[in-house]
């Protein structure tokens, strides 16, 4: 039998940094609520989950992709060609086809993306930001240098209908977002083909050992990151009426920070897609209190550095200390403490005698 | 079922092998490293797609081209490096591939009986949940093991399975692997450990340099032939066992203690001695060493380098006492396997080649050639990629590195595993030759020939304990073997005073 | 915490109620409240650089008949840009709130900016002064240049609701549906700075800001002259633009107006060139290097969208090339800008005073409170700053 | 012995070996030159003008010195096997900034003080990455956050102007002429020909880089680092301190940057060097330096600069619009990549 001691497998402290992502969301949302001025109310919730939604959406892909232990820089860029393509292309066609389109071309990316990554073995990271460069010169190249803007009726009724309120809190984009976040979290958690992603992630040739396509599965996890980038990409700009140049340009910083706030490990087959949406709320939560207490953006830059910071740090401690004590035996610190406890007695009997 | 065979014309690896294993026997394939078992049988695994011959399953010719169709057919293997995945729960691990479902959806339930059940059979209580990387790596051997027997093979590869396990752990194994004989699996079993082979095995296949040498049933082979036809030679004749005139004290260690690992270690080694260092998986060997070299912190005790007191903070400091480390694992901790041989040896000497900052790597090529020399490292070109020799060559390298430094106190940590007799033998008598010009040796093995043939006396550790020491007059295989198995309630200092 | 929240509401309630119950005549607190607003002078107030904070363009802009299809005529055709230049003159408003007319005084007004910037630190300083003055109460939002984020601050400025908004769009294409929003919720909106599409002017109450491409078209003819003055008889004035950051109005006023506007004024000057390397002064100095590198001598002026890293970096490259002979002008009103003004460098600049710009949206609004009927669109003056006249605009805004 | 086999695979693969060798550095070199020479035929086929001279040539380079310089530092960290310093735009902007502030007290302090702030940003990042192994990206990415937040903090989202901060006249054109300075002035007789400051920083950064990498101690212990972090820990080397003193390394070029850049614009602000990080990666892979570390040289780094410089100067000359320039970059980028990954991958080494 093993006589090992088990490591931090079970306690209080095991479970804080298991669930890490909810403590900072339930503190947010109490330390805004109390002191934030007219922050918890219907209305600038609903903001906050209006704002949140794209990029919560975006997320979903890239942790994806992160749990595969790979890296999506050109998310950003796939939000705005999305949102170019979707609106450029319904004077011509309408939104029914320009919509699919927009999806079809962040899914195209996405597959350039992984066939790159598994078939020419370049690094993601590479592989990401060449596909951004070019991107960002492709959707120069569409527009022009203009944004794109829908003035007509139809087009504002659906960015109304997008923006307009089902019941608190939930708008039909929000929706949108909070389905592919449920779906992706159910597929991810509770089926064969959405944990072989956290295999592929955790150990290739594991996963090859075991019969798993690893890089199908890498190709899917990129494609996938290109659709949810469109998704939210499109969806946003729909609301907007307008696909602006760069609308995506800061989408990529702050997914990233929240993925890794959430709890995926950069080092793959760690993490899900639940807890990046809810890390997204959670800094979408602070932002706002930061906002309501008229601090200026140097405040929520700094404060989004500092929480990145934190947990990085954390974390990189965390496996420093999970080092050291790895295979530590229990008998032996048991042994330890009994001769712990037998000094005290033998000094507590001396100092009587 | 029946009949495995296969032919690769022209191919360096494995040269026309044909080879068989029936239902239910054990098959034992030897051989030295680099002869070809490891790749022979990863073909049979799926691992590669473009092998050439024929492989037969009950007698239909198949195209095992990935471990899926493997698998399909019932072949499971169990790697000599693990193949779990760290950051992923034992469950999953353990069900790769194949998790059960309920619909379309995973049957939790059923994965965590299933993973418990099979976890039970190799005698492992764990939580399903537990990520690999939270539980030791013996555990995550048997847990590796309990991975391919899920798979219900019929077919089952075991390639070296038991390096990382203890003697209980080990019984306990042969056992299960008694149990599948019975129920008609047909099992290989590759390893180097000759005493294993010979207590489960039914047939045994000798192979060399990618051919087979033979094929015979146990009862038809002794050891000595075994080996023989491995390397041409007996393994015995190697130790020569002369007594070595050692010299005054060098290291002692008093009450050395890492808190769970080791307690109150107590020892002392003599310049020009091997001392060796016997215990089973577990007993605190490696982190004994690891601690002497700074490479984790102590938690009390001293430690005393030719009467002075030595307790170097980090690997450097070590060296610069005069205290080198020979890691067990070597492709991980011991070499960079991208980098040349020469870069290798002189790794170590970096700081004394330099001058004011400025590395001159030709001071050492005096000392380089003459360690390729002496330890026969082949091919003779020191510009030659680490990663691209054989395991034997890789480990002389590793050798050389340490050997080049001159370290007063040389620790070596399973200096021959998964070495070639040939390397082995060469390895063998280079420590011989280091302790003959006295430098003191800590010999730490699990290969008890070796432990016994070199040591001048022999320490065994126990559960993080030391608890006895042996002369070498005293030491038998069986005899230290006995020592290492047996519990000793009492702490250390009372073995060392009796 | 949550009983906190309803108090909150509550108070909000009951106080929108009692608002409501004083109906539309104004009452005796409302008149004294206009009184005191009216009397309030603006005109005392100073930027930074000892310049009037509010002046009102004396010239008056001339709007031209719509062509049926700008998008027909050529880029070169000043008609071509009618709809982004004219924006805001010919807009159907659609459902502006009435003045309440009872002063600006007490009144709140959210701002809400592009992003931050050193400019955007002094715009909001002008505004603050006003405000100050008008004892408006003045809250400032930035999104540091993310539209979601803008967004967002609008979604909550509508909650918030104030007495108006100000806004600078951070995309004049998006702003249409931003606009639209605030509309909607009954606030009344006043765009600043950037033109927006001309759909975006039906939203709001006015417009005000540089009138980008008239200032432009004026500094276009002075460059143009100098040009002229410097190679007399030249048959051929090779110029070439560095452009702004694609996206938003400038990029389009400040290359394409002065194009349009001397293809009718000096049809000598002929454009071989443009580029839109950024605000990065290395990146200008590499794209004018290059082009020194490739027009040789012919290369007769340059116009760059920006005065301060663009012109620097211009300058490094001539000083490279060993040129002096370039004519170079540049729109903004930064303090590297004005410095190579003084230097006898840069020929001219234009004037935009980013404290004018935050001033005037807030004047207009206050105006707005105040009763009095308020244009469509209010421009800030247009001044040339060249050698001559430089030195009374020290020290800059910013 | 199977040890023959092997070393006819082996043979094969040293030959391989040279090829690698080849295509890192010699290769970046061919492929610059292989552009140098497009520009000869676009010019030749009277696309482009004035390509081929001496002015042209040392625009190229000048005009990519400061990115040199930083990409040269940053190397030190991809060569540690830590992949990038994203921290180094706002260790530019930073260093700048804080230098302008000090340019109350004269010249020399004003320095000091940049390359403090740029040490404490190294530091920062060689404790937490070289101790703690948190993930480089990842940290450097939140350290550049907070150094942002810093900036904007403690300015105020304003900028501030060496000439109204300097204390004299002098103090400030001194500032001004560290991107302005003529070390050598009318190269060859042309009066124009000179070279600037910030052109023989990178050569001299280059020089210094190539021989620290190549020719000492650190860089030796470097290379075992980055090829195999935990065997050249386990070999007495101490990883921490050199994966550390890369970081600090590549603050401090950073920080030569920062105070470059600050000197050419003329004014300290938040985002002085934003893009640096991206650009310096890029002409490091391009270089043929290995994110996995360990392989590569700063000789390379400088062919992957040059190669940048001749794209930007040849798309400028024919006259495409910057932001389209962006495709074919990065398109090139991603050729350049996929052939070095291939021919690494030809030998099983797949970890380009």
């Amino acid at each position: 039998m093993t006589t090992h001691k088990k490591l931090d497998r079970s306690g209080a402290l095991s479970w804080v940094d298991h669930n890490r992502i909810y403590l900072i969301f339930v503190v947010a949302l109490l330390v805004m609520t109390a002191f934030a001025p007219k922050f918890f109310n219907v209305f600038n919730l609903t903001t906050i989950s209006k704002t949140a939604a794209m990029n919560a959406c975006v997320a979903i892909g890239f942790t994806i992709v992160m749990i595969c232990g790979h890296l999506d820089l050109s998310i950003g860029t796939v939000i705005t060609l999305a949102g170019v393509v979707g609106l450029g292309l319904k004077k011509y066609v309408g939104y029914e086809i320009s919509v699919p389109l927009a999806l079809c071309s962040g899914a195209l990316v996405g597959l350039v993306n992984g066939l790159l990554v598994t078939k020419v073995k370049i690094s993601s990271f590479i592989v990401t930001l060449g596909t951004m460069t070019i991107l960002q010169g492709l959707i120069y190249q569409i527009t022009g240098g203009n944004s794109i803007a829908l003035s007509t009726p139809d087009a504002f009724s659906v960015a109304d209908f997008l923006g307009h309120r089902l019941i608190p809190l939930v708008t039909p984009r929000v929706l949108i977002t909070l389905v592919l976040v449920l779906l992706f979290q159910f597929l991810l958690s509770s089926t064969r083909w959405g944990r072989n992603f956290y295999m592929v992630g955790g150990n290739k040739s594991t996963a090859w050992l075991g019969g798993i396509e690893a890089d199908r599965q890498i190709v899917v996890a990129f494609v996938l990151s290109g659709l949810l980038a469109a998704t939210g990409g499109v969806f946003f700009a729909m609301e907007s009426s307008a696909a602006t140049r760069n609308m995506g340009d800061n989408s990529l910083m702050y997914v990233l920070s929240a993925t890794i706030i959430g709890g995926t490990a950069m080092s793959g087959g760690k993490g899900g897609v639940f807890r990046s949406f809810v890390a997204i709320l959670a800094l979408e939560i602070i932002y706002d209190g930061i906002i309501l207490f008229g601090l200026g953006n140097e405040v929520k830059i700094f404060l989004a550095g500092f929480i990145l910071a934190v947990v990085v740090l954390y974390e990189a401690y965390a496996s420093y200390r999970h080092d050291r004590v790895v295979g530590q035996r229990s008998e032996l610190l048991a042994e330890l403490s009994a001769a712990g406890r037998g000094n005290r007695s033998t000094d507590a009997a001396s100092s009587r005698g | 079922m029946s009949h495995v065979g296969k032919k690769f014309p022209g191919t360096i690896a494995v040269d026309d092998v044909s080879f068989e294993v029936y239902a239910g026997e054990v098959h034992a394939l030897v051989g030295e490293n680099g002869a070809g078992k490891s790749t022979l049988m990863k073909m049979l695994a799926g691992s590669f797609d473009d092998y050439t011959g024929r492989i037969l399953i009950n007698g239909k010719e198949v195209a095992l081209h990935s471990p899926t169709v493997a698998k399909k057919y019932g072949i499971g293997m169990i790697y000599q490096e693990l193949s779990l995945a760290k950051p992923i729960s034992i469950a999953e691990n353990l069900l790769v591939g194949r998790l059960p479902k309920k619909g379309p959806f995973l049957d939790r339930k059923r994965i965590d009986s299933e993973t418990r059940s099979w976890l039970s059979r190799v005698g492992l209580d764990l939580d399903p949940n537990l990520p690999i990387e939270d539980i030791s790596p013996h555990e995550a051997q048997l847990v590796e093991i309990a991975k391919v027997l899920a798979n219900k093979p019929c077919i089952l590869v075991m390639d070296e399975p038991t390096s990382a396990l203890s003697r209980e752990e080990v019984d306990r194994l042969f056992e299960i692997i008694g149990q599948l004989k019975n129920q008609g699996l047909a099992i290989v079993y590759i390893s180097h450990h000759l005493p294993e082979i010979f207590a489960i095995a039914d047939r045994i296949t000798v192979m060399r340099d990618g051919k087979k040498v033979a094929t015979k049933d146990k009862a038809e082979m002794t050891r000595e032939e075994v080996v023989q036809m491995m390397v041409g030679h007996s393994e015995r004749e190697f130790y020569h066992g002369q007594p070595r005139a050692s010299g005054g004290e060098r290291l002692r260690v008093e009450a050395l203690t890492r808190k769970g690992f080791f307690h109150d270690v107590c020892f002392a080694a003599r310049a020009g001695e091997i001392l060796g260092i016997c215990g089973l998986a577990g007993a605190g060997r490696t982190e004994l060493a690891r601690v002497l070299v700074g490479l984790d912190r102590k938690d009390s005790g001293k430690v005393f380098l030719d009467g002075r007191e030595a307790s170097p903070r980090n690997m450097a400091a070590a060296l610069r006492l005069g205290i080198a480390y020979l890691s067990e694992d070597r492709k991980s901790e011991g070499l960079a396997l991208r980098l040349s041989i020469k870069e290798n040896v002189l790794a170590g000497l970096i700081p004394m080649h330099s001058k004011a900052g400025v590395y001159l790597p030709e001071a050492g090529s005096a000392v380089l050639e003459s360690l390729m020399r002496e330890l026969s490292i082949y091919p003779r070109d020191p510009s030659r990629t680490v990663g691209n020799l054989s395991g034997g060559n890789q480990q002389k390298v590793l050798l050389a590195k340490w050997m080049a430094c001159g370290p007063k106190v040389l620790i070596l940590d399973e200096p021959t595993r998964g070495v070639d007799i040939g390397a082995k033998m060469i390895i063998h008598a280079q420590i011989e030759r280091l302790a003959n010009e006295g430098h003191t040796i800590i010999l730490i093995s699990s290969d008890l020939p070796e432990l016994v043939g070199l040591s001048d006396r022999v320490m065994i550790m126990r559960k993080g304990h030391f608890i006895r020491e042996m002369a070498k007059e005293d030491c038998t295989e069986e005899s230290v073997l006995i020592a290492a198995n047996t519990d000793v309630a009492r702490p250390a200092q009372e073995v060392a005073h009796g | 915490m949550k009983k906190a929240a309803s108090i909150v509401a509550f108070v909000a309630m009951a106080g929108i109620c009692a608002c409501g119950a004083f109906g539309q005549a104004l009452s005796a607190q409302q008149k004294a409240n206009l009184e005191a607003s009216l009397k309030v002078d603006t005109s005392v107030l100073k930027s930074a650089d000892n310049q009037s904070l509010i002046v009102l363009s004396s010239q008056k802009k001339v709007i031209p008949a719509r062509p049926a299809d700008p998008d027909a005529l050529a880029e070169t055709d000043p008609l071509h840009w009618y709809d982004m230049e004219y924006a805001g003159w010919n807009a159907k408003k659609v459902n502006i709130p009435q003045s309440p007319a009872d002063g600006a005084i007490g009144k709140k007004i959210i701002l809400i900016v592009h992003g931050d910037h050193p400019w955007t630190t002094a715009c909001t300083l002008g505004a603050m002064k006003v405000a100050q003055a008008c004892s408006i109460k003045l809250k400032v939002l930035s999104p540091n240049w993310d539209l979601a984020v803008q967004n967002q601050m609008i979604d909550q400025a509508i909650n918030e609701k104030p007495d108006a908004i100000c806004l600078i769009p951070l995309d004049a294409k998006a702003a249409v549906q931003q606009a639209r929003k605030i509309n909607d919720a009954g606030i009344p909106l006043f765009l600043f700075n950037t033109l927006t599409q001309a759909d975006a002017m039906n939203y709001c109450v006015a417009w005000t800001g540089p009138d980008d491409f008239g200032q432009q078209r004026k500094l276009a003819r002075v460059w143009a002259d100098e040009m002229q003055k410097r190679n007399p008889g030249a048959k051929e004035l090779d110029v070439a633009y560095v452009q702004h950051a694609p996206g938003g109005s400038p990029y389009f006023a400040r290359c394409w107006g002065p194009m349009s506007e001397l293809s009718g004024y000096a049809k000598t000057v002929k454009t071989v060139a443009k580029e839109a390397p950024g605000f990065d002064a290395d990146k200008a100095t590499q794209v004018v290097s290059d082009w020194l590198t490739r027009f040789g001598p012919g290369l007769k002026g340059i116009f760059a969208a920006d005065d301060s890293a663009q012109a620097i970096g211009i300058f490094e490259a001539f000083k490279k090339a060993g040129r002096t002979d370039i004519v170079v002008c540049a729109a903004g009103n930064s303090k590297q800008g004005m410095d190579l003004v003084k230097e006898g460098k840069l020929f001219a600049i234009t004037y935009q005073t980013a404290e004018g710009d935050g001033a005037l949206t807030i004047k207009t609004a206050a105006d707005w409170f105040n009763g009095k009927a308020i244009e469509p669109v209010r421009y800030l003056p247009q001044k040339i700053i060249t050698k001559a006249n430089v030195d009374s605009f020290y020290p800059p805004q910013w | 012995m199977a040890d023959q086999a092997i070393a006819k695979a082996d043979a094969r693969s040293t030959a391989q070996g040279r090829f690698i060798h080849f295509v890192n550095v010699i290769g970046i070199y061919f492929a610059a030159l292989l552009f140098v020479l497009l520009g000869f035929a676009l010019q030749a086929a009277g696309v482009i003008t004035n390509f081929a001279s001496a002015q042209n040539f040392l625009n190229i380079v000048d005009n990519v010195a400061m990115l040199g310089i930083v990409a040269v530092g940053m190397s030190f960290v991809t060569y540690s096997g830590s992949m990038a310093d994203m921290s180094v735009p706002t260790t530019m902007a930073l260093s700048g900034i804080v230098a302008v502030q000090f340019l109350k007290v004269g010249f020399w302090p004003a320095i000091a003080a940049a390359f403090a702030v740029g040490l404490v940003i190294g530091l920062v990042n060689a404790v937490v990455v070289g101790r703690f192994k948190a993930n480089p990206i990842i940290w450097t990415l939140a350290i550049n956050y907070v150094c942002m937040g810093i900036i904007r903090v403690v300015w105020v989202n304003k900028q501030i102007y060496p000439d109204m901060i300097a204390s004299t006249k002098d103090v400030s054109q001194a500032f001004d002429a560290i991107y302005r300075l003529e070390v050598v002035k009318g190269l060859g007789g042309n009066p124009l020909a000179s070279l600037r400051l910030p052109l023989v920083m990178m050569v001299a950064i280059v020089i210094i880089g190539q021989i620290v990498l190549s020719r000492t101690s650190f860089g030796a212990q470097l290379k075992l680092t980055g090829s195999a972090r935990k065997a050249a820990k386990f070999t007495g080397v101490n990883v921490e301190l050199i994966t550390g003193a890369a970081f600090i390394v590549a603050a401090i070029t950073a920080t030569l940057g920062g105070l470059t850049v600050t000197s050419l614009s003329r004014v300290g602000a938040y985002y002085n060097g934003a893009g640096y990080d991206f650009r310096a990666v890029t002409a490091i892979v391009i270089g043929g330096m290995s994110l996995s570390g360990g392989r590569g040289s700063i000789i390379g780094v400088l062919g992957g600069v040059l190669i940048i410089g001749l794209i930007n100067n040849i798309m400028t000359l024919i006259g495409i619009p910057t932001l389209s320039q962006d495709m074919i970059r990065g398109a090139i980028f991603i050729t350049v990549v996929g052939i070095n990954a291939k021919s690494l991958r030809s030998l099983g080494r797949d970890d380009a």
